[in-house]
C-alpha cells in the first residue's frame, strides 16, 4: 500500500526490478490519463480541452521541476514556450513543415537557446536566478515583438496537425506527451543523474569537489527544461492555431513555477498534480466570475500556509494516519 | 616521488595578500601538514590547490602537470580531492547515498546508459554501493548508513565528509582542519583514521590549527604566517624553530589572569 | 539633452522609493516581495479614493495610503510570512507565498476599485523651464517629495535605534536577539515600512500618471531589475539601481527608435549579471 | 465608491444567479423557451473593461426584452439568457471557454472575444462547432474567406483612419502628424496602417517610431520626444482608455497645442478624471451615441446599462449593437436558425432593419464587402467625436461602405 | 538561593536530548567555566539560559527572580548579556553602531554615551577604527568588539561562548586577561564556555565538566586543573 502510494507520488521503491518499477510508476498516471479522463469526459469537448491544457501545461511544468531539482527557481519557462511556439508557427506556415517535425524542431531550438543562455546564467543562484529568468521571459516577448519581419505581430492560421482534429484526438496526444515527459523526468530523477542533481542542489561546492561537472549537469537540466517548454509552446501554437508575443508572459512563467510548488517539489508527480489541480480549480471557479481570481489567490495562500511542501505532501500524512488507524 | 608541487603561489584580494609566494612539494605516500595561526592564509592556500580559487601568480603541478586553471571537478578527476571545514555533506541524503553519489568519477556507463539503466549502469551502482558500505564501515559509520545526514550526530559529520572524499578515489587527499573542535579522545581516533587513510595508499595534505595532533602524524610540516612560508621540515625541526615559536605559539601561558 | 536629464531624475527618484522598499523587506526578511508592485498600486488607489471619492486633501490621502499599505504589509508579515518561514522545508516557499499575496491584493483591488485607470487632478499646475527642458510643477512636486522621503528613510535606518536594529537583524538574527531586540516586532515593522514605501510611491505617482489594478507585476519587475543592478539587500545599491534604470529609460526613450529600450535594458542586465552577479554594490556571494 | 460597491453587490448577485444557471440542468429552463446567447471575453486583469462592457451591454439588452415578455422569433417569445465566460485574455482559456459555450452549453451565437490573440484562437472552435461569433478584434483574416463565422462588431481602426485624417486635414488644417503606438501587436499594426493612410493623404509625418510599453507608469519620457517636434496632430495608436488621457495630460503639460487622435474608443469619465482640463481636443471613434444623435431607445438602453453596470461607459454605445442585430437577424432567419447557423448566414446579406439607436431614420445592415469581400461587419455608424469641456461632442458622422 | 541558579535544565533538539538535568549555581562576582568536548552541550546550556533554545524542563533563577519564562530581550533588560560563538559582529555596521546595538535596551542616553567612552578607552584599537565597518577587523579585534558590545548593555551577568575559538595563542591570552579584568573592574559575573580548558580553568573559580549532555564532574577550578581525569581527557597531557 505504502509502496504503491510512493510510486504514485513518483518515488518508486529502489529495490524493485527495473521493468516493474517503470510500470508501477507509470500505470496509475496512465490509468487516469487514458482511462478515467476519457471515460468521464468523452462527450464533452470543453472538459477534454481543459484536460488537454492541463496535460500540455503539466509537460512544461515538469521541465521547471527539473530545474528545481538542481536548485534553481526558474521563471523563464514562458520564454521557451514562446520560442517553441514561434518555431512551430514559422516552420509550418512558411515552409509547410509537418507538425510532427515542427515539435522536435521546437524542442531542439529551445534546448539550444536554453543551453546557450543557461551556460553563463546558471552561475547565479537563489533569487538572483529567479529574477534574471523572470527578466528573460520579458526579454523574449520584447524580442519577438520587435523582431524584424514579424511586423510586431503574431502568426495566424497555423495548420492543425493532421489526425488531431477532434478534441479527443488532441487530448490523447497531449496525454501521451505528458506520459512520455513524466517517464523522462521520473527516470532522470530516480537514476544516478537524479542523485547528481540532488547533490548539486544541496551543495554545489561539495559536488564539484568529488568530480561532478556541475556546470555541465546544470546546463543539461536547463536545456531539457527549455526543450519541454518549447514543445509545450509548439503544441499550444498548433492547438490554438496562432501565436503572439503576448501569448506567454511573465505571469505564465510564474504559473509554471507555482504549479511545481503547489504540487510539491519532492515528488516527480508534483508538477502534474499542481497543474491539473489549479487548472481544474480555475475552471470550477468560473461560476463565480469576478471572484474567481480572488479565490484563486486565497486558495494558493491557504495551501501555502497549511501544506507548505505541496499538495502531495498530504499523501504520506494521510497514509500515516489511516495506516495507524488500521493497525 | 613528488606528487604535488606548489610553485610561487600567490593570491591577492584587493590590496590584501592572503598567500604570498608559497612553494613546497608533497611526495607520494607522505602526510604533509600546513599549519599557521588563524588568518595566516591556510584556507586560501587550500582553495588554490583545489582550484576553488584562481591564483594571482604561481602554479600548482600534480604529477608534473599544471592543474591550476582547471575547474575543481577536473582537478578531482586528476586525483586531488578535498574535504571541507565543519559539516559539509549532502544533508538531505542518507549517509550511504552521500557516499554512493560521491563515486561519480567511477561511472563507466554512458549518460544514455545511465538513463536507460543499462547493464553497465546497474553494475556501476552495485559496485558503488559495496564500495560505499566498505568506506562507511571503515570510518566507523556503518551503523548509521541509512540515517539522513541532517539527523546525524554532529561528531559523525566530519567522518562522513571524509568518506565522501574517499569515494572519489583520491591520490591526494586535502583535509581542511580535520581536528578542529575535537577533544583529545576524539583527536586520537581521528589521527588513527588519517594514518589509516595513508595506509590505503592515499597521500595526505592537511591544513590544521591544532599543533599537537599535527606533530604526531605529520612526516613534514610547512608553517605559514601572514601568507608567507616561514618554515618547513620535520615536526621536531619545526617545533624547535624560533621563528615558528614566536609567530605561532606566542609566549608562555602562565601569564594569563595575572 | 537637458530633457533627458530632467526625465531621468524624475524617474530615478520615483523608482528609488520602490527599490528602497523592496530592499528593506529583502534584507531584513530574506523575502523577495513579489507583491511589492501590488502594494504600490494599492497606495495609488487609496489616494484616488480619498481624494476623488471622499474629496479630502491630497496630503491626507497620502498619509492614508502610507498607513493602510503599511498595515497591510505588517499584517501579511505577521499572519502569513512568519508562519510559512517557521514550517516550510525550503526557503523558496516564501517566494510562492509572496506571489499568492500579490494575486490576492490585485484581485481585491479589482473588486474594490474596479478595473479602470484612476488618477487624481493635478495638485499644482504650471511648468518650469530648465534650459531647453520642461519640468511640469506637478512632477517637480513629486520629485521633491520623493527626495525628502528617501532622505527621511535613510536617516531613519542609519541614525535611529529602530533603524539600527533593522540593519542588525538583516546581518545576524541570533546576535540581534542577544542584543535584546524583539526580532519579531522589528521584522514586522520592517515589512510594514517597506510596504508603506511602496504605498507612498504609488500615492505620489498617481498624481502625475494614474494607476490601475493591473500594473502591479510591471512595477515589481522594475523593482527586481533595480535590485539586480544595485545588489539585493543593499540600500545604497537599490538607490543606484534606481538611478541607472531611470536614466536608461529616459535615454532609451529619447534616442532609440522604436521601443527596443526595454529589450536592450533586459539584454544589458543579463550580460551585466554575467560579469557581476552580485550587482554593483552587492557583496560577492560566498 | 458608492458606485463601485453597488456594482460589486450587483456582480455578486449576478455571479450567484449565473452559478445557479450553470449548475441547474437545462431541462428546467427548456419549458419556458429560452434563447441562450454566449459572451466570451476578458473580464479580469488590466483589460477587464473590454469584456465587461460587452457583458453589461448584452445583459442590458436582454433585460429590456425580457421585461417585455421576451423576443419574438417565428411567433414564439423567447426569454434571453446571457452566458458569460471570462478568458482573462489568455488564449488557452479562450479556447476552453469557447469549447464550453459551443460544445457543452450548445450555444450557437456568442459575443466576443476582445483581442486579436484570443479571437483568432477561437476561430477553429467556432468553425468546428458551427457557431457565429462577434469578436471585437481587427484581424482581417477573421472576416475574410475562407473564414465566415465571425462578424466584426465595431468599426476597425483601419476603416476609421482614412476618414478621420481626411476630416482633420480639411476641417482643422492638420498638416503634420506624429504617431505614438502601444508596443504590442495591435498597436504596431494600427500605427503602420495609420502611417500609410497619412502618406496617401499627403500629410507630413514627423515621427512614427515612438512606442511605449503597455506596462508603463510615466509617459513623460515618451511624450517629451514627440512634443518637441510640435506636430499638428498626435495619433495615439491603439491607446487603451487608461493610457490616452495620461498621454494627453503629459503632452499638454509639455506645452503641446495641437490635436490628438485615436482610432480606438475612449472613456470620457477617465479622461475627465485623469486629464482634467487637458482632456480637450481628442478626436476619437465614438460610441455611436452622442447626445445629438441618440434615439429614446438608446436613452432607455443607457438607463438600463447604468443600472446593470453601476456607471455608463461610452464604449457601450457601440457594443449595444451586437445583441440587437443578432436577435433581429435570428427573427428574420426564422426559429430554425436558433440551433443552426446556416439560415442565419443566409439571412445576413439581405438583412436590414431600422437603426433603433439613432434619432434619425436610418437603416442598420451588415457591411464589410469593401474590406473583407463579404458582409461580416455590423453597420455601426461611424461617429467621430471630439472631447470638449469634459464631454464627447460629435465631430463627424460617416459609415463603412457596404 | 544563590545569585544565579539553574536547576534540572533539559533541552531537546528534534526529539534528541541535547542536555539533560543540568544544574549550575554560583555567587555574585564569580567566573564559572563550562568545559567539555564538542557536542557535550555547553553551547546548548548557554542558549537555554538566554532563552534562545526552549527548555523542556528545569528552572532558572537570577538575583532572586525566576527568569526561565522570559524572552531573550527581557533577559538583556534584566542584566544578562551573551557573547555568542564565532564573534558575530554586525559586519556591515560601523564599530560605533555595533557598540550602540549593545545598548539597545537601555533608555538612559547619557549613561550610554558615558559607557561608550569608557569602553573605547578600554579598547583603543576600536576607537581608532570607530567609523569603519566591523567586518574589516581582525579576529581578535572582533572578539574585543563583541565583548565591548555586550558590556554596553551594562550586564551583571556575562555569558561567553568559546571566546578563544580560532584565535592564535597570543590573542587567546589577551582575551583571557580581558575577561579577568572585566570581572574584577566591573563586578560582572561570568559564565565561560570554553574548548580551551586550561585557559578556562585558570581564570575561573568554579567549573563544570559536561559529558554528552550531562554534568560529569564539577568543582573548584584549581582542583580540576590538577585532576588527573580532567588532565587526561581535556588538557591534552
Amino acid at each position: 500500500m505504502a509502496a504503491s502510494l510512493d510510486a504514485i507520488a513518483g518515488r518508486a521503491p529502489e529495490r524493485m526490478g527495473g521493468v516493474s518499477r517503470v510500470l508501477l510508476t507509470l500505470l496509475p498516471l496512465a490509468a487516469v490519463l487514458y482511462g478515467l479522463i476519457p471515460v468521464l469526459f468523452a462527450g464533452q469537448p470543453y472538459w477534454l480541452n481543459v484536460m488537454t491544457n492541463g496535460a500540455v501545461l503539466s509537460f512544461a511544468s515538469l521541465g521547471v521541476w527539473l530545474t528545481f531539482a538542481i536548485g534553481r527557481v526558474n521563471i523563464a519557462q514562458g520564454a521557451f514556450a514562446l520560442l517553441g511556439g514561434y518555431v512551430t508557427a514559422l516552420l509550418s506556415t512558411l515552409y509547410g513543415v509537418s507538425f510532427w517535425l515542427c515539435l522536435p524542431a521546437s524542442a531542439l531550438v529551445a534546448a539550444l537557446v536554453g543551453a546557450a543562455i543557461g551556460w553563463p546564467l546558471l552561475r547565479l543562484r537563489g533569487i538572483y536566478f529567479a529574477m534574471v529568468t523572470l527578466s528573460l521571459t520579458e526579454a523574449m516577448r520584447l524580442a519577438f515583438l520587435n523582431a524584424p519581419g514579424l511586423g510586431g505581430g503574431g502568426i495566424l492560421n497555423i495548420p492543425r496537425p493532421a489526425g488531431l482534429d477532434t478534441p479527443l484526438a488532441f487530448y490523447l496526444f497531449a496525454a501521451t506527451l505528458l506520459l512520455a515527459g513524466y517517464l523522462l523526468v521520473w527516470r532522470l530523477a530516480t537514476s544516478r543523474i537524479g542523485w547528481v542533481f540532488r547533490s548539486m542542489r544541496q551543495n554545489e561546492e561539495l559536488a564539484l569537489s568529488i568530480g561532478i561537472d556541475v556546470a555541465r549537469y546544470r546546463v543539461v537540466a536547463f536545456a531539457i527544461c527549455s526543450a519541454m517548454g518549447g514543445v509545450a509552446g509548439g503544441c499550444f501554437a498548433s492547438l490554438q492555431q496562432n501565436i503572439y508575443p503576448a501569448s506567454y508572459t511573465v505571469s505564465d512563467s510564474i504559473n509554471f513555477m507555482l504549479y511545481c510548488f503547489l504540487g510539491g517539489l519532492d515528488f516527480v508527480l508534483g508538477p502534474i498534480v499542481g497543474t491539473f489541480g489549479l487548472v481544474i480549480a480555475f475552471e470550477l471557479l468560473r461560476s463565480i466570475q469576478e471572484y474567481q481570481a480572488l479565490l484563486y489567490g486565497i486558495l494558493m495562500i491557504v495551501v501555502m500556509l497549511f501544506l507548505p511542501n505541496g499538495v502531495i505532501s498530504l499523501f504520506p500524512l494521510l497514509v500515516r494516519r489511516f495506516g495507524r488507524g488500521a493497525s | 616521488m613528488t606528487l604535488l608541487s606548489v610553485e610561487g603561489l600567490t593570491r591577492r584580494f584587493g590590496g590584501l595578500v592572503a598567500v604570498n609566494d608559497v612553494s613546497f612539494t608533497v611526495s607520494e605516500g607522505e602526510i604533509l601538514s600546513v599549519i599557521g595561526p588563524n588568518g595566516a592564509g591556510k584556507s586560501t592556500l587550500f582553495k588554490l590547490i583545489g582550484s576553488f580559487l584562481p591564483p594571482s601568480a604561481g602554479r600548482v603541478l600534480f604529477e608534473g602537470a599544471v592543474v591550476s586553471g582547471l575547474k575543481p571537478n577536473q582537478v578531482a578527476r586528476k586525483g586531488i580531492v578535498r574535504t571541507f571545514q565543519e559539516t559539509t555533506v549532502f544533508k538531505e541524503m542518507t549517509a550511504l547515498q552521500n557516499v554512493v553519489v560521491a563515486h561519480q568519477l567511477g561511472v563507466t556507463a554512458s549518460p544514455l546508459g545511465t538513463f536507460f539503466s543499462s547493464a553497465a549502469a546497474r553494475a556501476d551502482e552495485r559496485r558503488f554501493r559495496d564500495s560505499a558500505a566498505e568506506i562507511l564501515d571503515y570510518l566507523g559509520l556503518g551503523h548509521v548508513k541509512d540515517v539522513e545526514a541532517r539527523n546525524l550526530p554532529h561528531g559523525y559529520l566530519r567522518a562522513l565528509g571524509i568518506a565522501i572524499a574517499l569515494a572519489a578515489r583520491p591520490r591526494l587527499l586535502l583535509l581542511d582542519e580535520p581536528f578542529a573542535g575535537m577533544n583529545p579522545e576524539e583527536t586520537d581516533r581521528a589521527v588513527a583514521m588519517v594514518e589509516g587513510i595513508r595506509k590505503r595508499g592515499v597521500t595526505v595534505l592537511l591544513v590544521e590549527h591544532d599543533m599537537r595532533a599535527v606533530m604526531r602524524i605529520s612526516d613534514r610540516i610547512v608553517v605559514i604566517s601572514f601568507g608567507s612560508k616561514i618554515a618547513e621540515g620535520s615536526p621536531e625541526a619545526v617545533r624547535a624553530d624560533p621563528a615558528v615559536v614566536e609567530a605561532y605559539l606566542g609566549k608562555d601561558d602562565e601569564t594569563i589572569g595575572h | 539633452m537637458e530633457q533627458i536629464l530632467v526625465n531621468g531624475t524624475i524617474l530615478a527618484a520615483n523608482y528609488a522609493l520602490i527599490a528602497l522598499g523592496i530592499t528593506l523587506i529583502f534584507s531584513i526578511m530574506n523575502v523577495l516581495n513579489f507583491a511589492h508592485g501590488q502594494m504600490f498600486m494599492l497606495g495609488g488607489l487609496i489616494v484616488y479614493y480619498v481624494c476623488v471619492v471622499l474629496h479630502l486633501p491630497y496630503a491626507l490621502a497620502l498619509i492614508a495610503a502610507v498607513v493602510i499599505v503599511g498595515l497591510i504589509g505588517m499584517l501579511f508579515e505577521d499572519v502569513f510570512f512568519q508562519r510559512v518561514m517557521r514550517i516550510s522545508n525550503r526557503e523558496e516557499n516564501t517566494m510562492l507565498l509572496a506571489v499568492g499575496t500579490s494575486l490576492l491584493l490585485e484581485n481585491a483591488a479589482l473588486s474594490l476599485f474596479g478595473e479602470k485607470q484612476r488618477a487624481i487632478p493635478p495638485i499644482v499646475s504650471g511648468v518650469y523651464r530648465i534650459g531647453n527642458a520642461f519640468l511640469p510643477a506637478s512632477r517637480a512636486l513629486v520629485l521633491v517629495l520623493s527626495l525628502v522621503l528617501i532622505a527621511a528613510v535613510l536617516v531613519f535606518v542609519n541614525y535611529t535605534k529602530t533603524g539600527r536594529a533593522m540593519r542588525a537583524l538583516a546581518q545576524d538574527r541570533t546576535a540581534t536577539l542577544l542584543m535584546g531586540v524583539d526580532a519579531k516586532r522589528i521584522s514586522t515593522l520592517g515589512f510594514g515600512l517597506g510596504a508603506a514605501l511602496a504605498g507612498v510611491a504609488g500615492g505620489l505617482l498617481i498624481s502625475i500618471s494614474g494607476v490601475n489594478a493591473g500594473i502591479g507585476t510591471a512595477i515589481s519587475t522594475k523593482a527586481f531589475i533595480m535590485i539586480m543592478i544595485g545588489g539585493a539587500g543593499v540600500i545604497s545599491g537599490s538607490l543606484l539601481g534606481a538611478v541607472v534604470l531611470g536614466f536608461a529609460e529616459a535615454i532609451g526613450y529619447a534616442l532609440i527608435p522604436g521601443s527596443v529600450t526595454y529589450l536592450l535594458i533586459f539584454v544589458a542586465l543579463i550580460v551585466f549579471l554575467l560579469f557581476r552577479p552580485q550587482g554593483i554594490m552587492g557583496k560577492p556571494a560566498a | 465608491m458608492v458606485n463601485a460597491s453597488r456594482r460589486s453587490v450587483l456582480k455578486g448577485a449576478g455571479a450567484l444567479a449565473l452559478a445557479t444557471t450553470l449548475s441547474t440542468p437545462s431541462i428546467v429552463r427548456a419549458q419556458e423557451k429560452a434563447l441562450r446567447i454566449g459572451q466570451l471575453g476578458v473580464m479580469s486583469g488590466p483589460e477587464a473593461s473590454w469584456g465587461l462592457v460587452n457583458k453589461y451591454s448584452a445583459l442590458a439588452t436582454a433585460e429590456m426584452w425580457n421585461d417585455k415578455g421576451g423576443y419574438e422569433i417565428g411567433g414564439t417569445k423567447y426569454k434571453i439568457e446571457i452566458v458569460s465566460v471570462d478568458d482573462r485574455n489568455d488564449p488557452k482559456l479562450t479556447v476552453s471557454g469557447a469549447e464550453r459555450l459551443t460544445g457543452s452549453e450548445n450555444i450557437r451565437y456568442f459575443i466576443g472575444p476582445n483581442t486579436d490573440t484570443t479571437a483568432t484562437s477561437v476561430r477553429p472552435i467556432a468553425e468546428k462547432n458551427n457557431a457565429i461569433y462577434f469578436p471585437y478584434a481587427f484581424a482581417r483574416s477573421l472576416y475574410t474567406k475562407p473564414a465566415e463565422n465571425a462578424i466584426l462588431g465595431m468599426i476597425a481602426s483601419y476603416q476609421v483612419a482614412p476618414i478621420m485624417y481626411q476630416q482633420l486635414k480639411e476641417q482643422r488644417g492638420v498638416k503634420t502628424i506624429g504617431f505614438v503606438a502601444r508596443n504590442d501587436s495591435d498597436g504596431l499594426l494600427q500605427r503602420d496602417e495609420g502611417v500609410k493612410v497619412a502618406q496617401t493623404l499627403g500629410l507630413e509625418i514627423v515621427s512614427s517610431s515612438d512606442t511605449y510599453e503597455p506596462t508603463i507608469t510615466d509617459f513623460f519620457p515618451v511624450m517629451s520626444n514627440l512634443v518637441s517636434l510640435a506636430p499638428d496632430l498626435i495619433v495615439l495608436s491603439s491607446a487603451a482608455p487608461a493610457h490616452a488621457p495620461q498621454m494627453m495630460r503629459v503632452a499638454r503639460e509639455l506645452g503641446f497645442q495641437g490635436l490628438f487622435a485615436c482610432e480606438a474608443a475612449q472613456d470620457i469619465k477617465i479622461i475627465n478624471e485623469v486629464a482634467g482640463e487637458y482632456g480637450d481636443g481628442l478626436i476619437s471613434i465614438g460610441g455611436a451615441s452622442t447626445p445629438e444623435i441618440r434615439s429614446p431607445y438608446m436613452e432607455e438602453f443607457i438607463a438600463r446599462y447604468t443600472k446593470v453596470a453601476g456607471e455608463w461607459n461610452d464604449e457601450a454605445g457601440t457594443k449595444a449593437y451586437a445583441l440587437e442585430i443578432l436577435l433581429a437577424t435570428l427573427a428574420a432567419a426564422g426559429p430554425e436558425a436558433i440551433d443552426d447557423i446556416a439560415p442565419f448566414k443566409a439571412a445576413i446579406d439581405g438583412f436590414s432593419m431600422k437603426n433603433p439607436f439613432l434619432k434619425e431614420e436610418s437603416q442598420l445592415t451588415y457591411v464589410g464587402t469593401g474590406d473583407f469581400g463579404q458582409k461580416r461587419q455590423i453597420g455601426v455608424p461611424m461617429v467621430i467625436t471630439e472631447t470638449k469641456g469634459g464631454a464627447f461632442t460629435t465631430f463627424a458622422i460617416s459609415s463603412v461602405a457596404s | 538561593m544563590r545569585y544565579f541558579e539553574a536547576r534540572g535544565l533539559t533541552v531537546d533538539y528534534d526529539r534528541v536530548t541535547a542536555i539533560k538535568d543540568i544544574s549550575i549555581g554560583f555567587d555574585e562576582g564569580q567566573i564559572v567555566a563550562l568545559i567539555g568536548a564538542n557536542g557535550a552541550g555547553k553551547t546548548t546550556t548557554l542558549r537555554a539560559i538566554t532563552a534562545l533554545s526552549r527548555l523542556k524542563a528545569g528552572e532558572i533563577w537570577f538575583e532572586g527572580e525566576q527568569i526561565d519564562r522570559h524572552a531573550p530581550a527581557a533577559l538583556v533588560e534584566r542584566g544578562i548579556a551573551m557573547v555568542p560563538e564565532g564573534r558575530r559582529v554586525f559586519p556591515h555596521m560601523s564599530i560605533r553602531d555595533n557598540l550602540l546595538m549593545g545598548a539597545y535596551t537601555r533608555k538612559d542616553k547619557a549613561g550610554v554615551a558615558r559607557d561608550l567612552e569608557r569602553i573605547l578607552a578600554r579598547f583603543p584599537r576600536l576607537e581608532e577604527r570607530f567609523r569603519q565597518s566591523a567586518g574589516t577587523l581582525s579576529g581578535g579585534e572582533q572578539e574585543m568588539l563583541v565583548v565591548g558590545r555586550a558590556l554596553m548593555a551594562k550586564p551583571r551577568l556575562l555569558l561567553l561562548d568559546e571566546p578563544s575559538l580560532g584565535l592564535a595563542p597570543m590573542v587567546v591570552r589577551d582575551i583571557a586577561n580581558l575577561i579577568v579584568e572585566i570581572n574584577r573592574d566591573e563586578g560582572v559575573s561570568v559564565i565561560l564556555v570554553e574548548q580551551n580548558s586550561r585557559m578556562a580553568l585558570r581564570i575561573s573559580q568554579y567549573a563544570y565538566v559536561l559529558e554528552t549532555g550531562r554534568i560529569g564532574l564539577e568543582g573548584a577550578s584549581a582542583d580540576l586543573l590538577h585532576n588527573d581525569h580532567v588532565k587526561a581527557l581535556y588538557l591534552g597531557g
